[in-house]
C-alpha cells in the first residue's frame, strides 16, 4: 500500500443544529459528509464531483485540516492525522495543501505576492533558512509562470488567472505532496480556465503532485482526473477510473448527472441520451432513508428505501458504485 | 419567533440586573469616595451627629458600608431591589416618591421623543430618499451638506443657538407683534412653559431631532442608492413598473429596515441629548431628573432613571428586531 | 453588475493608494486637511500663533473690544479671547486624539476576540457591549465625571491630569461603538478564503487575527476615525459647557462656549460666536475628511 | 412565424413584417473612474419570431449591458447610449417616450436574470411579485391577478404552487426561483425573452431542467429568445445562430452549426479549442494567452490582436468590420477567410 | 462644640441665586388681567417651617405661615402674631407677648402653647429637623438632643434624649411665652423673625410629610393642592388672615430646576412677573427694564477663605497680600456687571452693627503692597496655589477671577480645584483643603454678631473646630463680652472692636456683597413694591397689581 498518498476512512461531519432559550441544545444534525471513504493513489489525480450541497467542500476542508471529522480517518502515509495534536497537523500541513476556488478572496489583499507565497516560509519556520526565502519565493513565482519581479506586487494588480497562480505558488510552497484543489478554474473565464489547468497538469507531472480535484464541471474533471468519485448528499454513489465513471456509468444519479451536461457539439443535438432529473436534492438534515437518491430515482423501489446500497464492486461493473440496480448506459456520447 | 423573544428578554433582564448593579455600585463608590450626600443638607451648618445619622436613615444612606472605599455594599442592593420588586422605588432627597417624578416625568419626555422621531421620519428619511433619488444634482449636494453641518455643529451648541435665536430673538419679536398668547409666541420659548407644555416642547424637540438627523438621512439616503443599484430594483424595471411603484414599493420598503434599526439606537442617543436639552430649556422631563439626581448624589434617582433609560433602550432595541423581522421576512429569529 | 464595473485587473491600484489619489483631488480634502493642519499646529505648538499668554488676564479689560495686539478682544475675565481660543484646541485635540486611540485599541482587540472566536466570548463581550449601550453615552459620562472627575488619579500629572478622567470616561462609553464595528468586518473577514488559506498553511489563531483579519477589517473603522475625533470634541465640548470637563485656568472651547453662550443675547455675542467657529470649523474638517475618505474607500457610497 | 401579434396598443406603428428585433450599431458606454469604458461598441443582430439567438461572451464582453440596453433599463448615468438602432418591428425603442418604453417592457420584452435570489424582492411573496404584473399592467382584481400567478406558477412547474404562492423567494430552493423569475418574464406573454446567463447559478441537473422549461415554452409560444451565456455547451444544445462578442463588439456572427463547424474568427476557434470537452478524454488543452483589454483604453485596431495567432500588422492599427463571410454569417476578422479556412 | 450656625446656601442653587435672584422673582401675568402674580423658584427643600433651611423653602414659607415676628426694612423686629417687643430685664429671660384670635387654615387656634409645642418638636433630636440649632442657646436645649452614637454609623442608637420638651419656654398663659437663655444675650430677639420660630399645627406635626406637601399654615397665603415638586407650587389669598391681606387673589410659583437659570428667558416671554436677570443679561435689562429694576445689596457677604491651619497660610502676611492683590471692583464689573459692592468689612451695610471701613488696611487693592507683603512673609516661592470651590455654579467664575489677578499681581501660578458640593463641605470641616476657598455668608439674623460668632469663634484653642482653623483670643473675649453686654449698643461696640481684629489677622479676605437687581414686570404698580434687604426679598403681599 506504499503507493497511497491519502486514504480516507468512513469519513464524517456533522454539523449540529442548536436550539434553546439559554441552553442550546442539539437538536439534529446537518450530515455534510456521512461516511465517505476515498484512496489517494501517489501521482495520480482524484476528481470529486457532485452538485451544490453535496459535501465535496466539506469534505476538502476536512482533507486540510480546516474542520474536524466527526468521525472516520484521514491517514497521510499511513498515518491518521485525525488522532494526532498539534503536531500531526503540522505534519499534515506540510504534506496536504489546498488551492482555493476564489482568486479573489483567498488572496490577502493587503500582502503582496511575496508575503503571501512567503508565508508559509514563516509559519514552518525550518521549510527554508530566512536568507534563502526571497529566492525561495521567486523561484516559485517562476514555477507557476509568473514574473519573479512582481515579488512586491499586490494581487489587485494580477488578472484573475494568475491569481490562481499565485495560489497554487502558496500551495506549493511547502512542497506538499498531496494538493487538494476546490473548484480552482471555476471562477474563471473559460479562455483562462485552460491556462491554469495545464499548469496544474504540469506541475503534477515535474512534481509528482497527486491532486485532489473537486469540481462541478464534470467536462474539466473528465479532463484533469485518473479517477473520479460522484457524490450524492454526503456520500460518495459511485467512483472509479475516468473512462469507467464517464463512457459507462453504473449508478442512476452519475447517469443524469452526465447526461446534463452540455457538450460543445451542436451536432449531438437530440442524439444523446438525456436524463432530467425531477425535484430537488433533498435537505442534509434529515436525507431519505435507504439509498439517499431514491427520491428522484426512476429505478427506486422498496428496497432502496429500506436498505442502504453499498458503495462496493457489483456485479457487471469494473468499479464500485452504490445502487441496488447499478447498470451501464452511455449518456455522455451521441447514441442514434 | 417566540422564544427568541424570550431569550432576548432573559438577555435583557440579565443586562439590566449588571447595569443596576453596576450603577448601585458606582452611585456607592461616589459616597464613599466624596462623602455623604446627606451631608449637603445641611450646607455650612453645624450637624449634630444625631441629626447627620437621623436624616441618613430617612434616606436609607446609613448603611456603614459607605464608609469603606470599595465596599460593593450588597445589602443596600438588595433592599433596594425588594423595593423594587414591589414597585417601590423609594422617594429622593426631597421626599418624594420617585415613581410619582418618574410618572410626571415621562409623558414630557415622551413628547419630546416623539416629536424627534417625527423630525426624523418626515425629514431624515424624505430628504435621503430624496437624495438618492436626484443623486449628483442640487437637491443631493443641499442635502449632503446640510447634514454635513448638522454633524459638525456640536448637540448642546445647536441647543444653545437655537434657544437664543428662536426662542429669544425671534420669540421676543413674535410676542411684540403679535402678544404673548399668540401661537407662534407661545411656540417660539425659550424655555418650558407649563401653560403650553406641548407647544413649548416643539422647538426643542425639533432641536433634539437636528441632533441626530444626520445619521438618518444619511443612512436612508446610503440605503436607497443601495438598493436602487439592487438586482430586484432592476427587476422591477424590466416588469415595465411605473417609477413611482418602484421606488415606493420595491425600493423604499427595502431601504427602510436599516433606517428603522437606526432609529432605535438613535433615540438611546437621544436620550442622552436630553440630558442637555431638558437642562436648558428647564424641561421637567427624565433627562433633567437624572441630571439633578446626578447633581445631587441623589443615588435612588439616578438608580431608577438610568434603570428606565436602560429599558426603555432594550425594549425599543427589542422591538425594533421584531419589527424587522416583519419587514424582512428574511430575518427568521430562533 | 454590469461586467464592466469591474475594473480590469491589471490597471487597479490598490484600496488605499486608489483611495489617496481619489482624495488628493477633492478640494474638500485639500481644505480640510490645511484646516486640520492648522488646527493640530494649533494645539500642539500654541505659542506660535500667539505670544500673549492665555492666562495673562487683566479683569479691568473685561469683555473689551479688539485693540492691537488683541485682534478678538477679552472674554468677561479680561483674558485676551483670540490666545485663549487658540491654547483651548489643545486639550480638545489631544483628549479626542487620546480617547480613539484607546478606543481603537481596546474595542478593536476585544472586537478582533469576539469577532474570530465567536461563541462564548462574543457572546460574554457582546453582553458587555449591551450593558454600556443601555445607559446612555451622554448620561453616563456625566454621572461618572460628576461623581469621579475630583478623585485624585494616581501616577498621572501635569497637563494629562487635567484631560484623564474625562479621556477614560469617553473611552469608556466609546470602545464599544469599534468594538461592534471590527467585530462586524472581522466575522466577514474570518470566513473569506485567504484567512482558510493561512489556517491551511498552519497559521496560529494570533497570526491570522492580526496579520490577516484585522488588517482587512480596519477599512470601515478607518475611514471613522477622523468622524469619531470630530464627535468627540463636541463630547468634550459638552462636557466642559456642563462643567464637567477641564477645569479653568485650563482653557478650551467647550469651557469658552460655555462662559460666552449667556453673553450672546446680552451684547456680547462675540464671546460665543468666536469659540464657536473655531470648534465648528474643527468639527466640520473632520467630518469633511471622514466623509471624503469613506467615499474613497467604498465608492459604492457615494 | 405564426401568431405575430399585429396589433399592439402600445406600439400601433409596429411592422409585422419587420424582424421581431433589429439591433444596429448599438454603443454603450460608461462612465468610470479610469475614464469612459466602451462596453459596448457597435452590436448589430437581428432576431425573429421563434429563433433563439445565443450571445456568447467572456465577463466584460459587453452582452449583459446590451440586453439591458435592449430592455431600457441601464443606469443612465453612468451608462449612456452612445449611439444605435433597437428596432422592435421596425419602432426603435431607444426613441420611444420614457411611459412607452416602460410599456413595452414586460408587454413585449421581458427578461430572466442570473441570480433569481437577488433579482427577486426579498421583501415580498412571490405571488405579491407575480401578480403585481397583472394587476398594474391588465389592471386585474387582486384575486383575478392571483390566480392568473398560480396558472404562470404551474406552467413552470411549481410543486404545490397554490402554497408556494404565499412564500418568500428565499424559501425557494435556486431552480424554483428561477422558474418563478421565468414565469415573470413570460406573465404578459411578451414576444421576446432575454435570459442573462438564466443557468450560470444552478447546478448542472437543474441546468438541464431550466435550458429544457425555455425550449419548452419557446416553442409554444414562437417567441424570440435572446440567450446570454458564456458556456458554449448550453449554447451548442439550444441556439439557432450565435453571436460572439469580445470587449464589447461582435467579432462573429453565424447559425450554430456552422459556428462550432467552422469558425471564422480566432477568437471563436481558440475558445472552442480551449474548453474541456465531457465526451472526450483530456489532452492538452489549447490556450488563449493573455488577457482582454481594458475597456477604458482598448488599443487601435483590432482588440484580439494582442492574443491571436494570425494577427498582422494590419490588425494593430484598423478595426476590421462585422462582415459577410459566407451565407448568413458574419466575421470581424482581417483574416477571416483562413480563419474558416482552417490553420 | 461647634459654635457655627447657619449658612442657609445650599449648593449650588444658592451661590447662582443669591447673587442673581435673590429671593424675588415674578412678573406680571400675560395681560389676561388676571389676579394672578407668576414667579419663578428653585425647588425648595422643605416647607415644613421647623426643617427650612434655605431661601427657597423660607420664600414659600413666609408666604403660608406667619410668625411672632417679621423683619422691618432696618432690621427691627416687626410684631406679626406676637404684640410687641419681646422684652427682658436681664437679657436672659425673655417675655413675648402675644396677639389672639389667630388661627391656622385649618382652623386650629393659635396660642402660647401653639409655639411651644411647634418649638419642642423642632428641638427634639431624633426629628432631625435642621431648625433646631436656632434654641441652642436656649435653656434646656442640651437634654433634647440624643446622646452620641456610641459605635458612629453602626447599629447601635445614641441614648434617647433625656428630655422632650425644652424647659427653657414656658406658657405663661395663652398670650405669653417665656423664654429663659442659659447666659443673657442681648441679640436674642433678633432670632425671633426667623422661619424656626413659625408656629406648626397639631395636624400638621401629626403627619409632618403630609404636611410638607400641601402645609396647613397661617400665613397671608393658603396652598391651592399639593406641592408640584420641580414643577410649581400655587398659592391663593387666605382671606380669614388676620394681618395684612394681599390685594389679589393667587400667587403662583413655577419652580426652575434647569442646569442655568432660566428665569430670565420666561420672564422675557412674559411667563413670569418679577425676574433677576442673568448677569450676562444685565446690561440689556437695565436698558430695557432699567426703570423697572430695583437694584439693592444683599445682606450676604462673600470672601475667600483661608486655611489657617496650614502651614503656608498661618503667616497672616500671606493672607493680607491675597487680599490686597483681589481687584473687587474688578470681579464685581466683569462678573456681576457692577452688580455688587466691594467689601471692606466684615459686616454689611444694612445689618445693625455694621461700621464704616473697618478693614480699609487690608481689603483693597494695592498690587505693589501686596507683592511686598508676600516676599517678606514665608510663602514658599513657586508654590501653586490651590483655590478650593465646589463645582457649578457663578463662585468658579469668581474663583477663576481671583486666580488670574494672584497670577498677575503676585506672580503666582494657580490651579482650581472644583469638587462636589458635599466633598467640599466634607474637607472644609476636615480642614483637608489646602488652599484658598470660596466661601459665602447668609446671616440667620439681622446682627453683626452673626457675621462673626458662628464663623471665626473657636472653643479650642487651635480653631480646630472652625472651617478656618481661625483662633485669635483677643477675638473671642470680646465676643464674649459683647454677647453678655446689657445693650444693643454696648454689644455692638463689643462686636466692631472684634471686628478690627479680624480685619488685620484675616481669616477670610472679605470680597463683596451681592447686589440683586430685580425686574419688576409692567403689570404691576411698580409704587407697590417693597423690597426688604434683611430678608432679602420682594414683599409679595404688598404686591399690587395693575
Amino acid at each position: 500500500m506504499s503507493d497511497i498518498a491519502l486514504e480516507v476512512t468512513d469519513l464524517k461531519k456533522h454539523f449540529p443544529i442548536k436550539q434553546g432559550i439559554v441552553f442550546k441544545s442539539t437538536v439534529g444534525q446537518v450530515k455534510a459528509v456521512d461516511g465517505v471513504s476515498l484512496q489517494l493513489r501517489k501521482g495520480e489525480t482524484l476528481g470529486v464531483v457532485g452538485e451544490s450541497g453535496c459535501g465535496k467542500s466539506t469534505l476538502a476542508k476536512m482533507l486540510v485540516g480546516l474542520e474536524k471529522p466527526t468521525g472516520g480517518s484521514i491517514s497521510v502515509r499511513g498515518e491518521d492525522v485525525t488522532r494526532l495534536g498539534k503536531a500531526g497537523m503540522r505534519r499534515l500541513r506540510r504534506n496536504v495543501q489546498m488551492v482555493f476556488q476564489d482568486p479573489y478572496t483567498s488572496l490577502n489583499p493587503r500582502m503582496t505576492v511575496g508575503d503571501i507565497i512567503g508565508e508559509p516560509f514563516e509559519i514552518h519556520e525550518d521549510a527554508v533558512p530566512k536568507s534563502g526565502r526571497r529566492r525561495a519565493v521567486q523561484d516559485l513565482l517562476d514555477m507557476v509562470g509568473l514574473n519573479p519581479d512582481h515579488i512586491n506586487r499586490y494581487p489587485h494588480q494580477f488578472s484573475g488567472g494568475q491569481r490562481q497562480r499565485i495560489g497554487i505558488a502558496r500551495a506549493l510552497a511547502l512542497k506538499p505532496e498531496i494538493l487538494i484543489c476546490d473548484e480552482p478554474v471555476s471562477a474563471l473565464d473559460v479562455s483562462i480556465q485552460g491556462q491554469v489547468i495545464n499548469l496544474l497538469e504540469q506541475l503534477q507531472d515535474d512534481l509528482g503532485l497527486s491532486y485532489v480535484f473537486i469540481a462541478h464541471d464534470l467536462s474539466v474533471v473528465r479532463h484533469i482526473s485518473d479517477r473520479v468519485a460522484v457524490m450524492y448528499l454526503g456520500r460518495v454513489v459511485e467512483i472509479g477510473n475516468e473512462d469507467e465513471i464517464y463512457d459507462s456509468p453504473m449508478h442512476p444519479y452519475t447517469q443524469a448527472l452526465l447526461s446534463a451536461v452540455p457538450v460543445p457539439d451542436p451536432t449531438l443535438r437530440g442524439h444523446r441520451d438525456e436524463i432530467i432529473l425531477e425535484g430537488d436534492v433533498p435537505s442534509p438534515a434529515n436525507p431519505p432513508s435507504g439509498c439517499r437518491f431514491r427520491t428522484r430515482c426512476w429505478k427506486a423501489t422498496d428496497k432502496c428505501a429500506s436498505e442502504e446500497p453499498l458503495l462496493q464492486i457489483r456485479q457487471g461493473a469494473p468499479h464500485a458504485n452504490a445502487c441496488h440496480f447499478a447498470a451501464p448506459r452511455d449518456v455522455v456520447h451521441a447514441v442514434d | 419567533m417566540g422564544r427568541y423573544v424570550i431569550r432576548r428578554l432573559l438577555q435583557a433582564v440579565l443586562t439590566l440586573s449588571v447595569v443596576l448593579f453596576m450603577l448601585h455600585y458606582l452611585m456607592s463608590l461616589a459616597i464613599q469616595i466624596n462623602g455623604n450626600p446627606v451631608r449637603t443638607f445641611f450646607g455650612d451648618k453645624p450637624v449634630s451627629d444625631e441629626l447627620l445619622q437621623a436624616t441618613m436613615e430617612k434616606f436609607n444612606l446609613d448603611d456603614p458600608c459607605l464608609k469603606s472605599v470599595g465596599d460593593p455594599c450588597w445589602g443596600m442592593f438588595t433592599d433596594r431591589m425588594q423595593q423594587w420588586s414591589h414597585f417601590d422605588f423609594g422617594t429622593d432627597f426631597q421626599s418624594v416618591k420617585i415613581g410619582d417624578s418618574i410618572a410626571n416625568a415621562i409623558p414630557v419626555t415622551l413628547t419630546i421623543f416623539a416629536i424627534t422621531t417625527v423630525v426624523w421620519a418626515l425629514f431624515g428619511v424624505t430628504a435621503g430618499v430624496l437624495a438618492a433619488m436626484n443623486r449628483g444634482r442640487f437637491i443631493d449636494y443641499l442635502v449632503r451638506i446640510g447634514t454635513t453641518f448638522t454633524l459638525a455643529i456640536p448637540g448642546f451648541l445647536m441647543l444653545i443657538l437655537v434657544q437664543n435665536i428662536f426662542g429669544v430673538i425671534i420669540g421676543n419679536w413674535f410676542r411684540e407683534q403679535f402678544g404673548r398668547e399668540s401661537f407662534l409666541s407661545l411656540i417660539f420659548q425659550p424655555t418650558y412653559s407649563a401653560k403650553a407644555p406641548f407647544l413649548s416642547l416643539v422647538i426643542p424637540g425639533i432641536a433634539l431631532g437636528v441632533f441626530g438627523i444626520a445619521g438618518i438621512t444619511r443612512l436612508s439616503r446610503t440605503s436607497m442608492l443601495e438598493n436602487l443599484r439592487s438586482d430586484f430594483v432592476r427587476t422591477a424595471k424590466a416588469k415595465g413598473l411605473k417609477r413611482t411603484r418602484v421606488t415606493i414599493v420595491h425600493t423604499l420598503r427595502n431601504s427602510l429596515i436599516p433606517v428603522v434599526t437606526v432609529i432605535g439606537f438613535a433615540l438611546g442617543d437621544a436620550l442622552g441629548g436630553s440630558v442637555v436639552l431638558e437642562g436648558l430649556y428647564n424641561i421637567p422631563g427624565l433627562g433633567l431628573l437624572a441630571f439633578n439626581g446626578v447633581k445631587t448624589n441623589d443615588t435612588a434617582v439616578v438608580i431608577a432613571v438610568v434603570a428606565l433609560a436602560s429599558v426603555v433602550f432594550m425594549v425599543t432595541n427589542l422591538i425594533v428586531d421584531l419589527f424587522y423581522a416583519v419587514l424582512d421576512p428574511r430575518i427568521r429569529y430562533e | 453588475m454590469s461586467d464592466v464595473s469591474t475594473p480590469k485587473p491589471s490597471k487597479q491600484r490598490s484600496l488605499w493608494s486608489d483611495a489617496f489619489h481619489d482624495l488628493r483631488k477633492r478640494p474638500t480634502v485639500i481644505v480640510s486637511v490645511v484646516v486640520l493642519l492648522v488646527v493640530f499646529a494649533i494645539a500642539f505648538f500654541p505659542s506660535l500663533f500667539t505670544s500673549v499668554d492665555y492666562k495673562q488676564c487683566d479683569i479691568a479689560l473685561t469683555k473689551a473690544g479688539p485693540v492691537s495686539g488683541h485682534p478678538l478682544g477679552f472674554d468677561e475675565f479680561g483674558c485676551d479671547l483670540y490666545s485663549q481660543a487658540i491654547y483651548g484646541a489643545g486639550p480638545s485635540i489631544q483628549l479626542a486624539l487620546m480617547v480613539v486611540v484607546i478606543t481603537l485599541l481596546v474595542g478593536g482587540f476585544i472586537g478582533v476576540l469576539a469577532g474570530f472566536y465567536g461563541r462564548w466570548v462574543d457572546a460574554i463581550f457582546s453582553r458587555i457591549v449591551d450593558i454600556f449601550s443601555s445607559v446612555p453615552f451622554l448620561l453616563g459620562s456625566i454621572l461618572l465625571l460628576a461623581m469621579f472627575r475630583d478623585v485624585d488619579l494616581p501616577l498621572i500629572s501635569g497637563q494629562f491630569e487635567l484631560i484623564i478622567p474625562a479621556v477614560l470616561t469617553l473611552a469608556l462609553f466609546g470602545w464599544t461603538n469599534t468594538m461592534r464595528l471590527i467585530r462586524a468586518s472581522v466575522m466577514e473577514a474570518r470566513s473569506q478564503d485567504y484567512v482558510h488559506a493561512a489556517r491551511s498553511l498552519g497559521a496560529a489563531d494570533g497570526r491570522i487575527m492580526f496579520r490577516h483579519i484585522l488588517p482587512n477589517a480596519m477599512a470601515p473603522v478607518v475611514s471613522l476615525i477622523p468622524l469619531s475625533i470630530g464627535g468627540l470634541i463636541s463630547a468634550e465640548a459638552t462636557l466642559s459647557f456642563l462643567g464637567l470637563g477641564i477645569k479653568p485656568p485650563s482653557i478650551t472651547w467647550g469651557i469658552m462656549i460655555s462662559n460666552g453662550a449667556g453673553w450672546f443675547t446680552g451684547g456680547y455675542p462675540r464671546l460665543l460666536i468666536v469659540p464657536s467657529i473655531f470648534l465648528i470649523v474643527t468639527v466640520l474638517a473632520f467630518v469633511l475628511l471622514g466623509d471624503a475618505i469613506r467615499d474613497a474607500l467604498d465608492p459604492k457610497l457615494r | 412565424m405564426a401568431d405575430v401579434k399585429f396589433q399592439s396598443e402600445i406600439l400601433p406603428e409596429l411592422d409585422p413584417s419587420a424582424p421581431l428585433l433589429d439591433v444596429r450599431d448599438l454603443q454603450v458606454e460608461f462612465r468610470t473612474r479610469d475614464g469612459i469604458a466602451k462596453a459596448v461598441n457597435g452590436a448589430n443582430f437581428t432576431v425573429n419570431r421563434g429563433e433563439t439567438l445565443a450571445i456568447v461572451g467572456e465577463s466584460g464582453s459587453g452582452k449583459s449591458v446590451t440586453s439591458q440596453a435592449i430592455m431600457g433599463i441601464l443606469e443612465t448615468p453612468p451608462a449612456k447610449i452612445a449611439g444605435g438602432e433597437v428596432l422592435f418591428h421596425g419602432v426603435d425603442l431607444l426613441t420611444l417616450s420614457k411611459e412607452r418604453k416602460r410599456r413595452v417592457r414586460a408587454n413585449h420584452v421581458a427578461m430572466v436574470f442570473q441570480d433569481a435570489l437577488s433579482a427577486l424582492n426579498p421583501v415580498y411573496t412571490v405571488g405579491f411579485q407575480l401578480a403585481e404584473l397583472f394587476r398594474k399592467h391588465r389592471g386585474m382584481s387582486k384575486a383575478e391577478a392571483k390566480k392568473k400567478s398560480l396558472e404562470l406558477l404551474d406552467l413552470v412547474k411549481i410543486p404545490a404552487a397554490a402554497q408556494r404562492i404565499n412564500e418568500y423567494p428565499h424559501q425557494f430552493s435556486g431552480g424554483m426561483r428561477q422558474r418563478v423569475m421565468i414565469a415573470m418574464a413570460l406573465a404578459l406573454d411578451p414576444d421576446l425573452l432575454i435570459a442573462d446567463e438564466p443557468t450560470t447559478a444552478l447546478d448542472v441537473t437543474v441546468q438541464a431542467q431550466i435550458m429544457r422549461l425555455l425550449a419548452e415554452i419557446q416553442a409554444e409560444r414562437q417567441m424570440g429568445l435572446i440567450l446570454i451565456t458564456h458556456d458554449l455547451g448550453v449554447v451548442a444544445d439550444v441556439a439557432d445562430k450565435i453571436s460572439v462578442m469580445y470587449a464589447g463588439r461582435i467579432v462573429e456572427q453565424a447559425p450554430v452549426l456552422d459556428l462550432f463547424g467552422k469558425p471564422a474568427h480566432p477568437y471563436t476557434k481558440a475558445l472552442l479549442r480551449s474548453i474541456p470537452r465531457l465526451d472526450t478524454k483530456g489532452q492538452k488543452l489549447e490556450v488563449i494567452e493573455g488577457l482582454p483589454p481594458v475597456l477604458t483604453n482598448i488599443p487601435p485596431g483590432c482588440a484580439f490582436a494582442a492574443r491571436c495567432h494570425y494577427a498582422q500588422d494590419v490588425c494593430r492599427t484598423d478595426i476590421p468590420l462585422l462582415e459577410t463571410v459566407a451565407a448568413d454569417r458574419a466575421a470581424a476578422c482581417h483574416f477571416s477567410a483562413e480563419v474558416i479556412n482552417g490553420e | 462644640m461647634r459654635t457655627k450656625r447657619v449658612m442657609s446656601a445650599i449648593a449650588v442653587a444658592a451661590i447662582a441665586g443669591l447673587v442673581v435672584s435673590a429671593c424675588g422673582s415674578g412678573g406680571d401675568d400675560a395681560g389676561s388681567g388676571s389676579q394672578e402674580l407668576n414667579l419663578g423658584l428653585g425647588e425648595p427643600k422643605n416647607l415644613v417651617p421647623p426643617n427650612v433651611g434655605e431661601s427657597e423653602g423660607g420664600e414659600v414659607t413666609r408666604l403660608v405661615y406667619s410668625g411672632l415676628y417679621t423683619y422691618n426694612n432696618d432690621g427691627s423686629l416687626k410684631p406679626v402674631i406676637a404684640e410687641g417687643q419681646p422684652t427682658s430685664t436681664d437679657n436672659k429671660v425673655w417675655t413675648i407677648k402675644l396677639k389672639s384670635g389667630w388661627t391656622f387654615q385649618n382652623g386650629e387656634a393659635i396660642d402660647a402653647n401653639t409655639f411651644k409645642k411647634a418649638w419642642d418638636y423642632t428641638v427634639y433630636g431624633p426629628n432631625a429637623n435642621s431648625g433646631s440649632y436656632f434654641f441652642n442657646k436656649i435653656t434646656g436645649f442640651a437634654d433634647t438632643q440624643s446622646g452620641a452614637d456610641p459605635d458612629g454609623d453602626g447599629p447601635q442608637k445614641g441614648a434617647e434624649p433625656k428630655a422632650k420638651e425644652l424647659s427653657g419656654v414656658k406658657v405663661v398663659d395663652p398670650t405669653t411665652i417665656q423664654i429663659t437663655l442659659d447666659t443673657p444675650w442681648v441679640v436674642f430677639p433678633a432670632l425671633l423673625g426667623y422661619t424656626a420660630f413659625y408656629p406648626t399645627a397639631d395636624a400638621c406635626r401629626a403627619q409632618i410629610e403630609a404636611c410638607n406637601e400641601a402645609p396647613i399654615g397661617n400665613g397671608p397665603f393658603k396652598f391651592v393642592g399639593k406641592w408640584e415638586h420641580k414643577t410649581s407650587i400655587k398659592l391663593e389669598k387666605w382671606s380669614d388672615y388676620k394681618g395684612e391681606q394681599p390685594s389679589y387673589q393667587k400667587l403662583n410659583f413655577t419652580i426652575f430646576t434647569g442646569s442655568n437659570n432660566s428665569q430670565w428667558a420666561p420672564f422675557e416671554a412674559g411667563s413670569l412677573d418679577i425676574a433677576a436677570p442673568t448677569p450676562d443679561k444685565y446690561e440689556s435689562a437695565k436698558q430695557k427694564y432699567g426703570d423697572r429694576m430695583i437694584e439693592a445689596d444683599s445682606p450676604s457677604t462673600w470672601s475667600l477663605g483661608f486655611p489657617s491651619y496650614d502651614n503656608i497660610y498661618k503667616d497672616p502676611k500671606v493672607r493680607q497680600a491675597f487680599s490686597l492683590a483681589v481687584d473687587r471692583q474688578g470681579i464685581i464689573d466683569a462678573i456681576f456687571t457692577g452688580r455688587g459692592k466691594p467689601l471692606a468689612t466684615f459686616i454689611p451695610t444694612m445689618i445693625p452693627g455694621y461700621t464704616e471701613g473697618t478693614c480699609a488696611t487690608y481689603c483693597k487693592t494695592d498690587p505693589a503692597a501686596a507683592k511686598a507683603l508676600l516676599d517678606s512673609s514665608t510663602w514658599p516661592k513657586g508654590k501653586k496655589v490651590e483655590l478650593w470651590i465646589n463645582s457649578g455654579g457663578t463662585g468658579e467664575k469668581i474663583l477663576k477671577a481671583i486666580g488670574d489677578q494672584l497670577a498677575k499681581n503676585l506672580g503666582v501660578e494657580y490651579e482650581m480645584k472644583n469638587i462636589e458640593w458635599n466633598d467640599f463641605l466634607q474637607k472644609k470641616q476636615d480642614h483637608k483643603l489646602t488652599g484658598p476657598f470660596f466661601t459665602g455668608w447668609q446671616p440667620d439674623y439681622a446682627d453683626s454678631e452673626n457675621y462673626m460668632g458662628p464663623l471665626y469663634y473657636s472653643g479650642a484653642k487651635d480653631g480646630s473646630d472652625n472651617d478656618f482653623g481661625y483662633y485669635n483670643a483677643d477675638f473671642q473675649k470680646l465676643m464674649d463680652e459683647g454677647n453678655a453686654a446689657p445693650t444693643i449698643a454696648e454689644a455692638h461696640a463689643k462686636y466692631t472692636a472684634a471686628e478690627k481684629i479680624l480685619t488685620e489677622t484675616l481669616p477670610v479676605a472679605p470680597l463683596y456683597t451681592g447686589r440683586t437687581s430685580t425686574v419688576i414686570g409692567d403689570k404691576i404698580d411698580f409704587k407697590s413694591v417693597d423690597r426688604n434687604p434683611i430678608l432679602g426679598g420682594i414683599d409679595f403681599v404688598k404686591i399690587k397689581l395693575k
